[in-house]
């Protein structure tokens, strides 16, 4: 089992890597997405597997370590509130610049007016 | 608890279960299988919503036996399901004429999409 | 012959999940691949109140209401967005 | 007062009840939140509901439901049938069903209902809320299929409705 | 029981929510005053705390009376207590500057800016290194809405580039507290420092891996090399105001290197022992390079200042290079130090670009300022004070680094490269200098107001300059005696567990 | 009380600027006023110094640097004192009369006396450090003062060069000095002077030495650095005269004569400075002859004198250094008076320019008369103070025999030196003076004004009395200043004019027949000369600047691409190279804690987890359909994390994940539909490959962790959920109890989040697509009439679902922020069937206020805690047992949690709403902005 979830948290890591390294907003966004799994799921398993464990606490049940999942809770929402302000920022950007390049102009006009 | 369980509740909740499961598996196979996108529409709208019954209805059995006492929050879900899926499945079909996704050519009356996707009164003279 | 049957249910539950998934990479239409979407919400629904059947817990339900509730929206979103464009306007 | 107080009776009872469900306790605590709740929400949501013609009759609306529950069943086990079966046999249509109701709630019923029901989908309504277009996965018979739409679900909810 | 250490967290908090609510929110008269006011205030505590912690005293702060390790816990040393004082002084003249007109350029200036105290603050006193993620995160979201305060392509375009790239960084934090937690097990500093000492085979390595993920993480806060090149455009197109604050964020990377490598993988981390110093030495001389280099084409004045605050950040680093406690306080004095001298540059280059219409703060010849005196002198002194020419405090801080290298190989490694950035800050300066004020055409327009408010502020600033110089010996001692701390932290953490001592 | 004397000097900076506006007469005087003083507070120090005393004070000031204000007052230092002060004087005379109307005469003293107190501080500093801090003080008040014209180009460039150059010597210097300080434990000047053996048997002593030397040659102009001062000659001419004769070009000179006993004496130091010294003294002899400019020629004399101090500084005998010293007096009294003279002719004629000036004599013959007597004193005249100081030279250079064999080589190129000096000393007596008329001047010549000349008056008769009757004038002055030099007996020498006709006389002779004779077939020479392109030392300097500028662009360019793609690339194989070598240490990657046995359902959702990631990455460009594809993971990864016992994060995914899509399909409306393929292979080969490497990083970590057994701090909160915490969804009690500070600032990021989207928001401008990415006009029905009752009636059933899940999450899954969420999600599905027009004021909120009363309440529950003495956010809960209602709990976490949900359903809503807006007539208005 540690094995298939390890594998999965390498495949979103590697996904969300190659889509962060594109030159468009929105590729980039969804890159930010996926690396949010992988990082929640990487600190979830920071604290083991433990299955048919008491999310609450009960008697005679294996509790799973809560501390990682509080921080994956606490991390989740934070990726949220970050991956908005990218969001809407992407938007903010097409707007400004008229394009959707990470760089705010395509390669060939590259740095016009940047020189400030 | 479960090997105190009554044989005839266990068959009830397995028939339930497989049933159910069967049905859910079902309404996935016509989604890979049925031939257009207005008959694949028809696949999980329904195959789930009696697949889903069945399940929610063997764990609302189960777990009022495990409990000792009627649990019915099941029934919420239920009723969630049977309100949305036909919308859903509404949406869907309405987003797919816009769209102009064509039928089935054995389709009847597809002439009736145009009308539809413009919600128009039906013109049945065929084109 | 309980458990028997809630594995058997997770095997064809998990084979519906693939199913979905293929369905919805196939597509060819968005809406297709939409309609995978919605019945993957449908499927792991399911998928949730069998775990909770073989885990005894009703600690999961939450979990499915909120899919079936969820599911619905952004399916509902994703309809809009396809035919207007903007979804809220 | 009474309309003051609970100006959505129906959804004021769908959520006492509801809470309850969730709870699944009718403890007196439970059952005062449960009335709480089942007040102050549809007061706060009045404003986002469009005015809705009510439903009577409500030993008609059960019967309703409850033709509604047996034909999703047999519904499903066509459907199914008709799935695993092989697609040259299947004969899908679009068909145009007059409608005799034009509020919204109703038609929505209709639809939904219609949609929950044998190999039938309502993928739209016309303009002008005359015509229900649906879409079904296997019909021999058109006409037939319509009128017992009609009859079936269209005519017990003009009843409920009074329209 | 004293509230003290988390009132520098809890002050701007308040001032930022009430500032959200009427009645302060309806004008802008309101909204100055009160956030002069609470800033005011933060100041005095920071002052109070320096106080506090100069006596040695080491105040252990649990938040929710949940005791170390279990609970988070706020550390307010002689380190925080700091640089608590060097961001109270920036938040404090970055409003008063701002008052004079930058906060109507957009919504929510104050509240932004008491939220983005908030981070900074909260990340100089947790103790917790989870917590110290969330802090880091406020004050990134609040530069992210700052950065783009008063809108314009440029500000959008740096924005972009910005934001995606520290989103980045915050996953790879993530992914460090992940592996630290499962290989540690515990989230407080001082914990963790006793827990990594009993580690062994693959848990070492794997604690490794988050300390030098970690090292990443706040090299990228820092602008160490390669991860510096982000910083110039981005503090050149932000407010004037808002990147005077931004000065103290670099230091924070430097911060979070001196609390969590110099006590959980420091001296006394026993096999894991100084994990990033051999990683240090290269970066180190590499950043002052690229920063020299950068500043000698630079186009614009605040360009300079941005690859002058690289500089600055590959000298700190060079002194944690070489990690010796007069290094350490070495690094604290030249911290500080080039803080507030770098703040004070950048609303320099805000009013000379103010002045010259559309040149801005371009090194071109333009119209000659509106102020050559009172400018040209405000900008004498600083261009003096950061080039570290004596007698201002950069060349007080310069000799510390440069004779905290003891050995000939530090020595012919960190001397040469100070000595040479130096070089080129003073051929950068003198150039921009004659060019902004000499190289001038056509008349200076008269009609530009300047509030001498601005004035005040800059000198707030400035004036540390030859304080610190003329002071130098106490502070010294203060520093020394701050690094003689987290020495004592580093070997025996008990004391932050067992609540601080006197 | 030795302090005062550089004290009294920083302060007199201030009278000239306070009087600026004054008269000039009154500004002069108030300058004037406090360096008198200091002199006066010197000559009454003076009578202890005499008798061969050091005075020296120390204060402290940073001594853990071993930095400490020290001053020193021994003969040496005196004699420094003496020129700077003395010389500064008749300056300040000078420049009254000297600077025009329009010239801002209170900067002008303040700058120069700014530098005068640099100088002073270097001739008195005690301490190394404090020494090289008043050097580095000199550089940039003579960088003032050059450029003090600054509208002047070349004034401009002038002073940078200089700077730049001393500046440069600057830091050599100070490394030096720091090695020293290193090396010997003190930066005190007694101790190093006392110390010098241990010093030049240190093995830093060459590195020592030629750091120092480097700060002393630039200052000094020496060869190859000599190349800035002529160019300083853009400086009015009475900084000149001050700069270059007395003061900032001496500094160096006195570096050298102070540390003469810890440095010299070793064959390096005379092979460094001797050679430096003669290059020196024959390139600025030679040169100054071809000086066409009055102030040219003086520049290059002076580097020339300064070389030839320096040369017998080099020869490692006291007999020289007391030449050097000789010699510092009589070069700064004459070249003083010759700037000054050759100042009063610029200003009263308009030109500098010797093919012009002709036949001055008649005009001003006062001045001439001066200026000659100077002159001669400058080629080496008898009766004049700089034959004196020549002849001890030619004395020096005959005497030394450190070349072996090749001794006789230096006394030849002395003599040769001394040619080319009385050569253009001619020069500038007859083509100024005689020589025919004055051709096309600007301005007819006449005499300066009377007090103008005054200061030349005053120096030549220095250079005559001392010329006559040296050991009477400066024997004691010389005497002591040499001793404090050598730090000790002082050799045999006399101070008379007539020595016996002995080798260093003809040598005299000889250079100046031969300097006449040079004189007199100059054209020839220029002709010859003028062969050789005439390289300007400025626009090779510029140049140099230049290249080193475009070189750093170039690289700079090279490296900094301003391209975020390269930025994260690199943030990542930064990544991958530190985490490379620890995981190459571990030796097994499993661990041996048990693993669970792999399943079905685990199987299939992984396997669709990854399908799904694949696809999302396969269909990046395709954006819709990467948009569904990353729903699907999003969807997975909570089931995970339902099958793994955490249900809160299975339901708080869920909720973020269905929000997180409503807001992507909101920007792809606006943003193009589709993503250009932009990438080549190899560069997507190159990402693939860098992904991949980081994907396995993480999974190898994730695998070798979850495979080994940890003990964590958990216990003690799974311990204490239900007892301390009141709740028994351990996670819950840890977010909003154990952990609650970072629930609170995890809000506050969301709450900042929210206004600072609302800030972007705000000034967007976007067109609005009016068909879809195929071209297809988007469909008329603006909210389909289902779908909008179906929300209506859902939205109650919403509602009371979030209520549950916010009252039940202490105990059971949930809690604020899922219930926060879903209320949102509700809401804005109210929002996507009903429209925005339709919502407009129905909902009664404001949304920024909800964020500010939810902060607001979940740092009031903190704060309650205070009032029971215990830290902020200390939890509180309690058992209440009402009649009917029965027993339930009331925690202070739920109030907690209520400001969690309130701050959620704020953000969330300010940001879907708003978003909404743009495409409507709601569009946010300009103008109000608080
Ligand atoms: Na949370
Ligand atoms: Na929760």
């Amino acid at each position: 089992m540690e094995m298939l979830v390890a594998l999965a948290i390498g495949i979103l890591t590697a996904s969300g890597t190659f889509l962060t390294l594109r030159g468009r907003t929105f590729p980039v966004v969804l890159g930010l997405t996926l690396l949010a799994y992988a990082v929640n799921l990487f600190i979830f398993s920071s604290g083991r597997l433990v299955i048919d464990g008491a999310a609450v606490l009960q008697q005679g049940l294996p509790v799973p370590d809560p501390l990682p999942q509080a921080l994956v809770l606490t991390a989740i929402v934070i990726g949220f509130a970050m991956t908005a302000f990218a969001v809407i920022l992407s938007m903010r950007a097409r707007a400004d610049l008229g394009n959707d390049h990470v760089d705010g102009s395509i390669r060939s006009q590259q740095n016009d007016g940047d020189q400030r | 608890m479960m090997d105190t369980m009554p044989f005839v509740l266990e068959l009830l909740l397995s028939v339930l279960i497989l049933f159910g499961a069967a049905l859910v598996l079902i309404g996935s196979i016509g989604l890979v299988k049925l031939p257009d996108f207005y008959t694949r529409l028809h696949a999980p709208t329904k195959a789930t919503t009696l697949g889903m019954g069945s399940l929610l209805i063997a764990s609302l059995i189960f777990t009022s036996y495990v409990e000792g006492a009627l649990t019915v929050q099941q029934l919420l879900i239920t009723l969630f399901l049977f309100i949305t899926a036909p919308i859903a499945a509404h949406m869907l079909a309405k987003t797919a004429l816009h769209l102009n996704i064509s039928a089935h050519h054995r389709t009847a009356n597809i002439e009736l999409q145009d009308s539809a996707r413009n919600r128009q009164v039906p013109n049945t003279d065929p084109k | 012959m309980l458990m028997t049957a809630l594995y058997i249910a997770f095997a064809l539950i998990s084979l519906a999940l693939l199913l979905t998934v293929i369905s919805l990479a196939r597509g060819p239409s968005i809406p297709d691949r939409v309609l995978g979407l919605d019945t993957l919400y449908i499927n792991s629904i399911a998928l949730i109140i069998l775990y909770g059947i073989a885990e005894a817990s009703t600690i999961h339900f939450e979990a499915a209401l909120l899919i079936a509730m969820l599911g619905f929206v952004s399916t509902a979103a994703l309809c809009k967005y396809m035919l207007r464009g903007d979804i809220i306007e | 007062m009474f309309a003051r107080w609970f100006p959505m009776p129906m959804q004021s009872t769908v959520l006492f009840v509801a809470w309850l469900l969730l709870n699944n306790s009718i403890s007196p605590g439970h059952l005062l939140l449960a009335a709480i709740l089942a007040t102050a929400i549809p007061r706060y949501c009045l404003p986002v509901q469009s005015k809705q013609p009510k439903g009577h009759k409500p030993l008609l609306i059960l019967r309703y439901f409850g033709i509604l529950l047996w034909d999703i069943v047999v519904a499903n086990l066509t459907v199914a049938k008709l799935i695993l079966g092989k697609n040259q046999n299947l004969s899908p249509s679009f068909i145009a069903v007059p409608l005799d109701m034009r509020a919204e709630l109703p038609i929505t019923i209709l639809a939904s209902t219609i949609s929950l029901t044998p190999g039938t989908l309502s993928a739209d309504v016309s303009e002008d809320r005359a015509w229900l277009y649906i879409h079904a996965l296997d019909v021999d018979d058109e006409a037939l299929l319509v009128a017992e739409i009609k009859q079936r679900y269209e005519s017990p909810l003009k009843e409920i409705f009074q329209c | 029981m004293s509230h003290l250490p988390i009132l520098p967290i809890l002050i701007p908090m308040l001032a930022g929510i009430l500032l959200l609510l009427p009645p302060l929110r309806t004008t802008l008269t309101r909204q100055r005053i009160a956030s002069l006011v609470s800033a005011g205030i933060n100041l005095l505590v920071a002052v109070v705390l320096l106080n506090q912690s100069a006596t040695g005293e080491v105040a252990v702060y649990a938040v929710g009376d949940w005791h170390p390790p279990y609970g988070i816990v706020l550390i307010a040393d002689r380190l925080s207590a700091l640089m608590l004082l060097l961001t109270a002084i920036l938040l404090f003249a970055a409003l008063l500057y701002a008052s004079a007109g930058e906060d109507e350029t957009g919504r929510f200036f104050y509240p932004l800016m008491m939220f983005q105290a908030l981070g900074i603050n909260g990340a100089f006193l947790t103790g917790d290194l989870f917590n110290l993620f969330v802090f880091f995160e406020i004050l990134l979201i609040a530069s992210y809405s700052l950065l783009i305060h008063g809108g314009g392509k440029h500000k959008t375009r740096a924005a972009v580039h910005y934001v995606f790239l520290n989103l980045v960084g915050s996953a790879i934090f993530l992914f460090a507290l992940g592996v630290v937690y499962g290989s540690i097990g515990s989230l407080n500093m001082a914990d963790m420092a006793l827990r990594v000492r009993e580690l062994s085979g693959a848990e070492l390595e794997l604690a490794k891996v988050g300390g030098l993920l970690l090292l990443v993480v706040f090299g990228l806060k820092a602008a160490m090399l390669p991860l510096q090149f982000w910083l110039p455009r981005t503090y050149a197109t932000a407010p004037g105001p808002v990147v005077a604050l931004f000065a103290i964020l670099t230091k924070v990377g430097i911060y979070c290197m001196m609390r969590v490598h110099g006590m959980i993988f420091g001296d006394y981390a026993g096999d894991i022992a100084d994990l990033i110093q051999p990683w240090l030495w290269a970066t180190a001389i590499l950043t002052i390079a690229i920063g020299a280099i950068g500043a000698l084409s630079s186009p614009s004045l605040k360009r300079l200042a941005g690859h002058l605050v690289i500089v600055s950040v590959g000298t700190l680093l060079s002194a944690l290079a070489i990690n010796t406690p007069a290094a350490i306080s070495a690094a604290l004095y030249y911290a500080a130090h080039s803080t507030l001298a770098g703040a004070a540059l950048f609303l320099v280059s805000e009013l000379i670009s103010e002045q010259r219409g559309g040149a801005l703060d371009m090194i071109v010849r333009s119209r000659p300022v509106a102020q050559p005196v009172a400018l040209g002198i405000t900008f004498f002194i600083t261009a003096l004070a950061l080039i570290g020419m004596p007698p201002f405090s950069g060349f007080i801080g310069k000799l510390m680094v440069m004779q905290s290298a003891t050995t000939m190989m530090q020595m012919s490694s960190t001397w040469p490269t100070l000595l040479i950035a130096t070089l080129f800050a003073l051929v950068a300066f003198s150039r921009a200098g004659s060019t902004l004020f000499w190289r001038a055409t056509g008349k200076n327009s008269d009609n530009i107001k300047v509030s001498s408010t601005k004035y005040a502020a800059i000198w707030l600033l400035l004036l540390a300059a030859p304080l610190m110089s003329l002071f130098a010996g106490p502070i010294v001692e203060f520093t020394a005696a701050t690094a003689a701390q987290l020495d004592q932290f580093a070997q025996t953490p008990e004391i932050l567990l067992n609540g601080g001592n006197r | 009380m030795l302090y005062w004397i550089p004290l009294l000097t920083l302060l007199g900076t201030l009278l000239p600027l306070a009087t600026r506006n004054w008269s000039r007469t009154a500004c002069a005087w108030s300058t004037a006023i406090l360096p008198a003083v200091a002199l006066i507070l010197v000559v009454i120090q003076s009578p202890a110094v005499f008798q061969g005393n050091t005075l020296v004070e120390h204060y402290p000031w940073v001594t853990q640097l071993g930095l400490e204000i020290a001053f020193r007052l021994d003969g040496y230092a005196l004699l420094f004192i003496f020129l700077i002060l003395g010389i500064g004087l008749l300056i300040i005379l000078y420049a009254r009369y000297y600077l025009s109307e329009q010239d801002d005469m209170g900067r002008f003293y303040a700058y120069l006396i700014l530098f005068m107190t640099a100088m002073l501080g270097i001739v008195m500093s005690e301490n190394l450090l404090q020494l090289w801090a008043f050097w580095e003080l000199t550089s940039i008040s003579s960088f003032l003062l050059i450029s003090f014209w600054s509208h002047k180009t070349d004034a401009r460039k002038g002073a940078r060069m200089a700077l730049t150059v001393t500046g440069m010597g600057g830091l050599a210097l100070l490394a030096g000095i720091l090695l020293l300080g290193d090396t010997l434990g003190t930066f005190n000047l007694t101790e190093i002077l006392a110390r010098g053996d241990e010093i030049r048997a240190s093995g830093r002593y060459p590195i020592i030495l030629i750091l120092i030397l480097i700060g002393a040659f630039t200052k000094s102009a020496q060869f190859p650095f000599h190349f800035w001062l002529p160019h300083a000659m853009a400086a009015p001419t009475p900084v000149s005269a001050y700069l270059h004769s007395a003061t900032m070009v001496k500094a160096g000179i006195f570096l050298v004569g102070r540390l003469y006993p810890s440095l010299s004496g070793t064959d390096l130091w005379f092979f460094l400075v001797t050679s430096t010294g003669t290059a020196t003294l024959l390139v600025g002899a030679y040169i100054a002859l071809f000086k066409h400019d009055l102030k040219g020629l003086l520049a290059f004399s002076t580097i020339s004198h300064l070389g030839l101090i320096m040369l017998l500084f080099g020869l490692n005998s006291d007999l020289a250094a007391v030449a050097a010293v000789f010699h510092i007096i009589n070069h700064a009294t004459f070249k003083a008076s010759l700037f000054m003279a050759a100042g009063i002719i610029d200003h009263e004629t308009g030109s500098r320019d010797m093919r012009k000036l002709n036949g001055l004599w008649r005009y001003m013959p006062h001045t001439a008369s001066l200026a000659i007597v100077a002159a001669l004193a400058m080629a080496g005249v008898p009766l004049l103070n700089g034959f004196l100081s020549k002849e001890m030279f030619f004395n020096e250079t005959v005497h030394q025999s450190s070349l072996g064999a090749l001794s006789w080589m230096l006394p030849v190129l002395a003599t040769v030196g001394a040619t080319f000096s009385v050569a253009y000393s001619a020069r500038f007596i007859h083509d100024v003076f005689f020589n025919g008329e004055p051709i096309n001047l600007p301005r007819t010549p006449h005499e300066p004004p009377r007090y103008m000349k005054i200061p030349v008056e005053i120096l030549v008769g220095v250079c005559i009395l001392v010329g006559m009757a040296p050991a009477w004038v400066v024997g004691d002055l010389l005497n002591n200043a040499s001793s404090a030099l050598l730090q000790g007996d002082l050799p045999e020498y006399s101070l008379s004019l007539w020595h016996g006709f002995n080798i260093p006389l003809m040598m005299s002779i000889t250079a100046l027949i031969l300097g006449l004779v040079i004189y007199n077939i100059r054209e020839r020479l220029f002709a010859f000369q003028a062969k050789f392109a005439d390289r300007d030392a400025k626009l090779e300097f510029e140049r140099l600047v230049q290249l080193t500028v475009e070189a750093a662009n170039n690289l700079y360019a090279r490296l900094e691409t301003n391209r975020l793609q390269n930025y994260v690339l690199t943030l990542f194989i930064f990544t991958l190279a530190v985490t490379a070598w620890p995981l190459m240490q571990i030796a097994e990657t499993t661990g041996d804690r048990e693993q669970l046995p792999p399943d079905w359902i685990a199987f299939g959702g992984i396997l669709t987890l990854s399908l799904a990631a694949i696809m999302t990455l396969v269909w990046h460009r395709k954006r819709v359909i990467a948009l569904i594809s990353v729903s699907v993971v999003g969807l997975i990864v909570a089931l995970i994390f339902a099958r793994f016992s955490a249900p809160d994060l299975a339901l708080t995914q869920l909720a973020v994940e269905v929000v997180t899509i409503i807001l992507l399909m909101l920007a792809l409306f606006f943003l193009p539909q589709s993503t250009p393929k932009e990438s080549s292979p190899g560069v997507v080969f190159r990402d693939l490959g860098i992904s991949i490497m980081v994907g396995g990083v993480m999974a190898t970590l994730a695998f070798a962790m979850m495979t080994r057994p940890l003990e964590t701090i958990s216990d003690f909160f799974t311990a204490n959920a239900k007892t301390g915490g009141g709740g028994t969804n351990i996670v819950n009690v840890i977010l909003v109890d154990f952990r609650g500070f970072d629930t609170l600032g995890e809000i506050t990021v969301l709450g900042i989040a929210g206004l600072g989207i609302y800030k972007l928001i705000r000034r967007m401008r976007l067109s609005l697509p009016t068909a879809d990415s195929s071209g297809r006009a988007w469909s008329s029905d603006t909210h389909p009439m289902m779908l909008a009752m179906v929300s209506q009636a859902l939205l109650p059933l919403a509602l009371l679902v979030s209520a549950y899940i916010f009252l039940r999450g202490h105990n059971l899954p949930g809690g604020g922020f899922i219930a926060g969420l879903i209320t949102a999600i509700a809401l804005i599905q109210q929002y996507i069937a009903n429209g925005v027009f339709f919502m407009k004021g129905k909902l009664r909120l404001d949304y920024q206020y909800l964020i500010g009363w939810g902060l607001l309440i979940a740092v009031a529950t903190g704060l309650a805690s205070w009032m029971f003495d215990r830290p902020f956010l200390t939890s509180w809960f309690d058992y209440l047992n009402w009649p009917v209602v029965g027993k339930f709990e009331v925690a202070s976490a739920m109030v907690f949690d209520l400001g969690v949900y309130l701050t959620v359903v704020g953000a969330t809503l300010l940001i879907l709403s708003n978003l909404g807006k743009l495409s409507t007539t709601e569009r946010p208005t300009e103008g109000e902005n608080i």
